[in-house]
């Protein structure tokens, strides 16, 4: 099976363990992922801070360049791509003179057609139902599911999970044999783009997400986003240094949580990428705990009037 | 040849600064069959009125036209004048020139041509109408009330006390709605149950009310002065007669662990219970869904130690059919559900409540014994954060409205708060204090000066627990919106008032109409506040919109007024602009064929079948007949029948056909 | 000669609309002289051939409004005005009458700029539509079958 | 939703930025849920909801001072504000409005130079390669901030764990990409300080 794949600038640097897991584990289960030819950056936050037309642009000509390929599904793994790439196609959706205007821009063909899924959605869609029998090796360790902003909100357009304590990440990593803990900084912000240019700001939100994470005793956090990585796993001296204290709960990406689980070897998965270290205790294997997690998860509705 | 009447009203100058009234009387005043044609300052004054009379005697009218405003402004004043001169008051009509005319159209010939048209039509409709006599229906002097809380109980002991019986239905086992939940009421602090628990009982001992509890109305049929109405007893699996009230099966009961929804799930109860001790009627209803005995078919144990014999496993719901001539509507209110505040965690963590549940911990006959301990652990609240408009006030959530209430209780949740925890700190987030009311104000001043509540204007923006602590994440807009976080023990969230679970229902099965939100609607927003569109069914209380207990028993009393005066008379007058099925010589009798399609369309069930029969009682037609009663003259079947054998009193088809022939030919 | 003076018949019900025309008039919003309305108790009570009578008699437009859907007096009488409308609109077609000469809407007794908007919009809408000729000759003979059956 | 109704004052500052962004600024009833939870309000010189009640005024120093701030800059666009907000008024969009506006008008908080430096790097590094290449935004971002020695300690242990990938990926259709910055107005080295 083919499905469209638009890894994005960092998993091509900073995050290449990201696209090593993700399609290591897709070949598992025997998806093929095909990457969008001669994509761009879909200019993350610097494009829509400093320029509205090219922030509708870059990710417009991605989706373009799918269409011409007859990519239906695109797989976007990064939050980021995956929030400015559903927000874009959103937008040119309620206003079709601003479409042909950035389809001008671009010089491409733009329909609209494509369909942005996010790594949790792209699992949900092609393996879920075949996860729990592929488990060989349960990832039984207390895991603090990290949802961040970009995968949840905003959620009038994005539509995926709910927007206060999602659970979409949790119910895959207990599916894994896994223990998603309950905590209370899943969609708090990290400091996203700041890593850079507000060490110190990042310090601090990250911090207090570590922080919280640690207290409650969890053994790894899950992303599902790189810049959230970077920020929570790359940070860490500084988080350390402003929490004043020595927390190594290495951060995994959910593709490697369940890469491990379906017996993906670590190497393959590119744990040793990461900065913080990862040395997982063995745990004796044991029977999967059957998830009794609420499996459709409904949003906070209006009271319909 | 008739003899019509043209009197154009001036009103000041609302109509003639548009309107050249004048032109208007004499132009129409020459209209074939216009015997007679003026113009008047203030037709509807004193000696507008007079003029008219006077007119009628003086050149024999048998037809009036008033041009002035809008009928349903003054068509009773003119045709009662019509009346008072001698002629039959629907042989007046009026002509709407100033709402539909001088208001809307500038100062020019079009506008005073409009009005000639105006009148015109209704001088040629006039010509057609038919001297009629108003329908008496009896009234039955009984009234229905639908909810026993406060507003309900005021309602029904007010109405009993005017002499007239009374019907009362309440959903629960027991009376006394929220109030009997609340432990003590803004702005005197007095104990809710000491003022509400003897009126409780006045409803069980008056002599005019009859009360069903744990009953529900099924269905309600019939008119103003005549319903009808199905109420279901639920079975309450006990006989109340043999039942004494001694408690003991509540006691044995083993089934033990239910959440008590009196306490709002602060505390249990058995499947055999009493809602709360002063409850009225004191006697125990079995919760079928909870009883040992329902689910796996043994226990019993009530019945074994039941001194009189009085549990009934196999009892079974009881319809009771009642005719009553008015229906009060005091169904109460609800407060948000849970789901509604994912980013507050109520419903998630233990010591996140709401108001009602504070209410119970700060009752003396509460789960706590009126002691604030939190949920979770028992522990008393050291910082309490109270939390306004949760849900209110706010689109995103739904609701827009104000509930109105919330400002004032949650003032008093933290005062007795600080009354019952002397060292403990009472926090209250809130967007503006809205303490419209006698002595409102005055008590807010006195929660934040005496009793030192921090009130901090801000929204709160997120809640989350841990070890132990509630970090309640809010901002000071005062302060320029600064974030501060505050480690709480207990939070109390003042959760919007909404319409009571069910209501929509209910307003469908009573036909009466409700708003955006579920909440009932009244006739009028100010000068029918307690009436409903559909004559004969007031409300009262908070059905119609959040209300405190002062706002609610002065709804009440006024609905009960308005009932009294419904049954003040033994016949109620209607006007008779009613359908009609035509009757011709036999052999023919009507024109109605009988096909029924009018019965099919009326929504009042007033179609009748009549039989008409001959010597030999054979039938030799059936014919529709319209019951004067309940028609309420929508005139639906008028536009239905093939045959035209049905017509309608004041809007007939010779009365519409003239009109639209007079507008369109000058 | 002058620009075209359309005239307009509303037929509308007691409750909503000729109660919202009223609060238009309270409020003193400003509309077309062109329409003249109608009071009946209810939708459910205009028979439909009252609008053939008044394209006969040379009304260039119809407006028919009453009490939006679940807000009838009457509860239900607005739900057989539509569905009756529906039918009689399909009757006009193959009468080959222009159906957008009757303007169909529902104005509640709350809706004052509602009311003013509709008349507007139809007055517009019946001035491009010009004088309406086409059905006038129509009538002529179906006037005399007529006359008879609906009228008395 | 019909704009004429909503719109208050088409041509007063408020207004033009309502027009820009379709957010109804006087929707905001200065509750300050968005103060609250907003992860980087202690950082602002202006809060979310002061932000609101500052364009509420319409006052053009006030418009100024936002146009100066900190804040636009310190916003991580991380939408907490608009998930919460009793009104759906979508800050964010404000924010971004309000960034670009500095920019135009050169009125950019000397402090934030670091900040909007490194979106520059960033887009410059798209620009030339249609990529982002980090090991060259990392160069450049140092080149305009003078940052030389930020962050030296990680980058080999970046580079020796494959983190950082010294040879910039380079796509085929840069020059259509770089067609793009043209036309929406982007030039390469645009406003470099």
């Amino acid at each position: 099976m083919k499905v469209g794949f638009y890894p994005g600038c960092s998993m091509k640097g900073g995050a290449q363990e990201y696209q090593e897991s993700v399609t290591a584990l897709a070949k598992v289960f025997d998806i093929e992922l095909v990457e969008i030819p001669d994509w761009n950056c879909c200019g993350a936050t610097a494009a829509h801070n400093l320029n509205k037309e090219l922030s509708l642009s870059l990710p417009a000509r991605i989706m373009a360049l799918a269409e011409r390929e007859g990519i239906t599904d695109i797989v976007v793994p990064c939050a980021a791509c995956y929030n400015r790439l559903s927000i874009v196609k959103h937008e040119l959706e309620q206003d079709p003179s601003l479409s042909s205007k950035v389809a001008s821009i671009i010089d491409l063909k733009y329909e609209g057609t494509t369909n942005i899924l996010n790594i949790i959605q792209f699992i949900d869609k092609y393996i879920t139902d075949r996860l729990e029998e592929k488990v060989v090796k349960p990832f039984d360790y207390k895991a603090a599911c990290y949802y961040g902003c970009l995968l949840v909100r905003p959620h009038s357009i994005l539509k995926f999970d709910r927007v206060e304590d999602p659970q979409s990440m949790d119910v895959l990593v207990k599916k894994a044999g896994g223990n998603a803990i309950d905590w209370a900084f899943k969609t708090e912000c990290c400091g996203a783009g700041m890593s850079v240019s507000r060490t110190d700001t990042v310090a601090r939100l990250s911090g207090n997400i570590m922080k919280d994470a640690a207290d409650r005793q969890a053994e790894v956090v899950v992303v599902a986003c790189p810049m959230c990585h970077s920020n929570l796993d790359m940070r860490r001296p500084e988080i350390n240094k402003f929490l004043n204290e020595k927390i190594d709960i290495p951060i995994l990406y959910i593709s490697q949580v369940l890469g491990l689980a379906v017996g993906i070897d670590a190497k393959t998965l590119g744990l040793n990428r990461h900065m913080t270290v990862v040395n997982l205790p063995e745990r004796p294997v044991k029977e999967v705990p059957v998830a009794e997690v609420p499996q459709k998860v409904v949003n906070t509705q209006k009271m319909e009037a | 040849m008739s003899r019509i009447g043209v009197f154009v009203c001036h009103c000041g100058e609302n109509i003639s600064a548009t309107v050249d009234c004048e032109k208007v009387a004499r132009i129409t005043g020459e209209l074939k069959g216009v015997e007679f044609a003026t113009d008047y300052k203030y037709m509807c004054s004193d000696p507008g009125q007079t003029l008219l009379k006077e007119a009628i005697k003086e050149h024999k009218l048998d037809g009036v036209v008033v041009a002035a405003c809008s009928p349903r402004m003054h068509e009773p004043t003119f045709r009662k004048a019509c009346a008072e001169a001698g002629l039959n008051p629907f042989l007046c009509e009026m002509s709407n020139i100033r709402e539909h005319c001088s208001w809307v159209h500038p100062k020019d010939d079009l506008t005073t041509e409009k009005a000639q048209d105006l009148v015109r039509v209704m001088v040629e409709k006039v010509k057609k109408n038919k001297a009629l006599n108003s329908i008496k229906v009896p009234v039955t002097k009984t009234a229905l009330v639908i909810g026993g809380g406060i507003a309900g109980i005021q309602a029904a002991l007010d109405i009993a006390n005017c002499g007239h019986k009374v019907i009362m239905v309440e959903k629960l086992p027991s009376i006394g709605g929220h109030m009997s939940q609340l432990s003590e009421t803004f702005p005197t602090l007095d104990c809710s149950q000491c003022i509400l628990t003897p009126r409780m009982v006045e409803i069980a001992q008056h002599p005019n009310i009859t009360l069903h509890t744990f009953s529900e109305v099924e269905s309600v049929d019939g008119f103003i002065g005549n319903f009808t109405v199905n109420i279901r007893k639920k079975s309450k699996s006990i006989d109340e007669h043999d039942c004494t009230g001694c408690g003991l099966c509540t006691t044995k009961c083993p089934q033990k662990k239910i959440p008590n929804e009196f306490e709002r799930g602060l505390g249990f109860r058995p499947a055999i219970y009493v809602p709360f001790p002063q409850a009225v009627p004191n006697k125990p209803v079995i919760d079928r869904e909870n009883c040992t005995y329902y689910i796996k078919g043994k226990c019993k144990v009530c019945e074994i130690v039941c001194p009189t014999k009085a549990i009934r496993f196999d009892q079974e719901d009881e319809i009771v059919e009642v005719a009553v001539g008015a229906i009060v509507l005091a169904t109460g209110f609800d407060v948000l559900k849970s789901d509604y505040f994912p980013e507050y965690g109520y419903g998630k963590y233990k010591d996140v409540i709401d108001g009602l549940q504070f209410e119970r911990l700060a009752s003396a006959s509460g789960p706590t014994q009126g002691e604030i301990r939190r949920p979770s652990d028992g522990q008393i609240p050291k910082k309490i954060v109270f939390v306004a408009c949760a849900g209110s006030r706010d689109p995103a959530k739904g609701i827009e409205y104000c509930s109105k209430i919330c400002c004032m209780y949650t003032a008093k949740h933290a005062m007795l708060y600080k009354h019952k925890v002397h060292d403990g700190t009472p926090y209250v987030f809130y967007m503006d204090i809205r303490a419209g009311g006698k002595m409102y104000e005055e008590f807010v001043r006195r929660t934040i000066v005496e009793d030192g509540t921090h009130y901090v204007r801000g929204r709160v923006s997120t809640i989350y627990e841990k070890n132990g602590k509630l970090t309640v994440k809010g901002a000071d807009t005062l302060m320029g919106g600064i974030p501060i976080e505050i480690e709480a023990d207990m939070v109390v969230l003042a959760t919007a008032g909404v319409a009571n679970h069910g209501a929509e229902e209910l307003a469908q099965t009573v036909h009466v109409s409700y708003d955006a939100y579920k909440f009932f609607a009244e006739a009028h927003p100010k000068l029918k506040p307690v009436e409903t569109n559909t004559a004969g069914i007031f409300l009262a209380g908070a059905c119609q919109a959040p209300k405190d207990i002062p706002e609610s028993v002065a709804a009440a009393s006024g609905a009960a007024v308005k009932v009294a005066a419904l049954f003040s008379n033994d016949l109620l007058t209607r006007d008779p602009l009613v359908a009609v099925v035509n009757r011709q010589a036999p052999p023919v009798y009507s024109s109605c064929v009988g096909c029924f399609l009018c019965q099919s369309v009326c929504p009042y069930q007033a179609i009748e079948r009549e039989e008409i029969k001959n010597r030999n009682g054979e039938i030799i037609k059936t014919l529709a007949r319209v019951n004067e009663g309940l028609c309420q003259g929508c005139g639906t079947c008028v536009a239905l029948c093939r045959t035209k054998a049905i017509d309608i009193h004041g809007y007939s088809s010779q009365q519409v056909y003239t009109e639209v022939m007079a507008l369109l030919n000058d | 000669m002058q620009e075209f003076e359309p005239k307009i018949v509303a037929f509308v019900c007691n409750w909503c609309t000729y109660a919202g025309a009223d609060l238009t008039g309270t409020s003193r919003i400003k509309y077309s002289a062109n329409v003249k309305i109608i009071r009946f108790p209810c939708t459910g009570r205009i028979d439909f051939m009252i609008l053939m009578k008044a394209f006969e008699n040379g009304a260039d437009g119809i407006i028919v409004s009453g009490c939006h859907p679940n807000d009838c007096h009457y509860s239900t009488g607005n739900f057989h005005a539509r569905r009756r409308w529906i039918v009689f609109r399909n009757l006009l077609n193959f009468a080959g009458i222009e159906t957008d000469r009757i303007q169909f809407s529902w104005v509640s007794a709350a809706e004052g700029f509602k009311w003013a908007d509709v008349v507007n919009n139809t007055v517009k809408k019946i001035k491009e539509f010009g004088p309406n000729e086409s059905y006038k000759q129509i009538a002529v003979s179906t006037l005399f079958n007529e006359e008879g059956a609906t009228h008395e | 939703m019909s704009a004429s109704h909503e719109i208050s004052h088409p041509l007063s500052l408020s207004g033009e930025m309502q027009m820009e962004t379709g957010v109804i600024i006087n929707k905001c009833y200065q509750c300050g849920k968005c103060s609250a939870g907003c992860p980087v309000a202690t950082e602002m010189d202006y809060t979310p909801s002061l932000v609101m009640r500052m364009l509420q005024t319409d006052e053009p120093a006030n418009y100024d001072k936002l146009l100066k701030s900190m804040s636009i800059w310190l916003c991580v666009s991380c939408e907490m504000c608009l998930t919460r907000c009793p009104m759906e008024i979508d800050i964010p969009a404000i924010m971004d409005n309000l960034r670009q506006k500095s920019m135009k008008a050169k009125k950019t908080n000397p402090q934030a130079r670091k900040i909007i430096s490194f979106h520059k790097s960033f887009l410059d590094s798209i620009n030339y390669t249609g990529r982002l290449y980090e090991m060259g935004l990392i160069v450049d971002y140092k080149m305009r901030t003078g940052a030389m020695l930020q962050d030296v300690a990680i980058a080999p242990k970046m580079f020796f764990k494959g983190k950082l990938n010294p040879i910039p990926e380079i796509i085929k259709g840069r020059k259509k990409v770089a067609a793009i910055f043209n036309k929406v107005q982007i030039k390469k080295e645009e406003g470099k300080q």
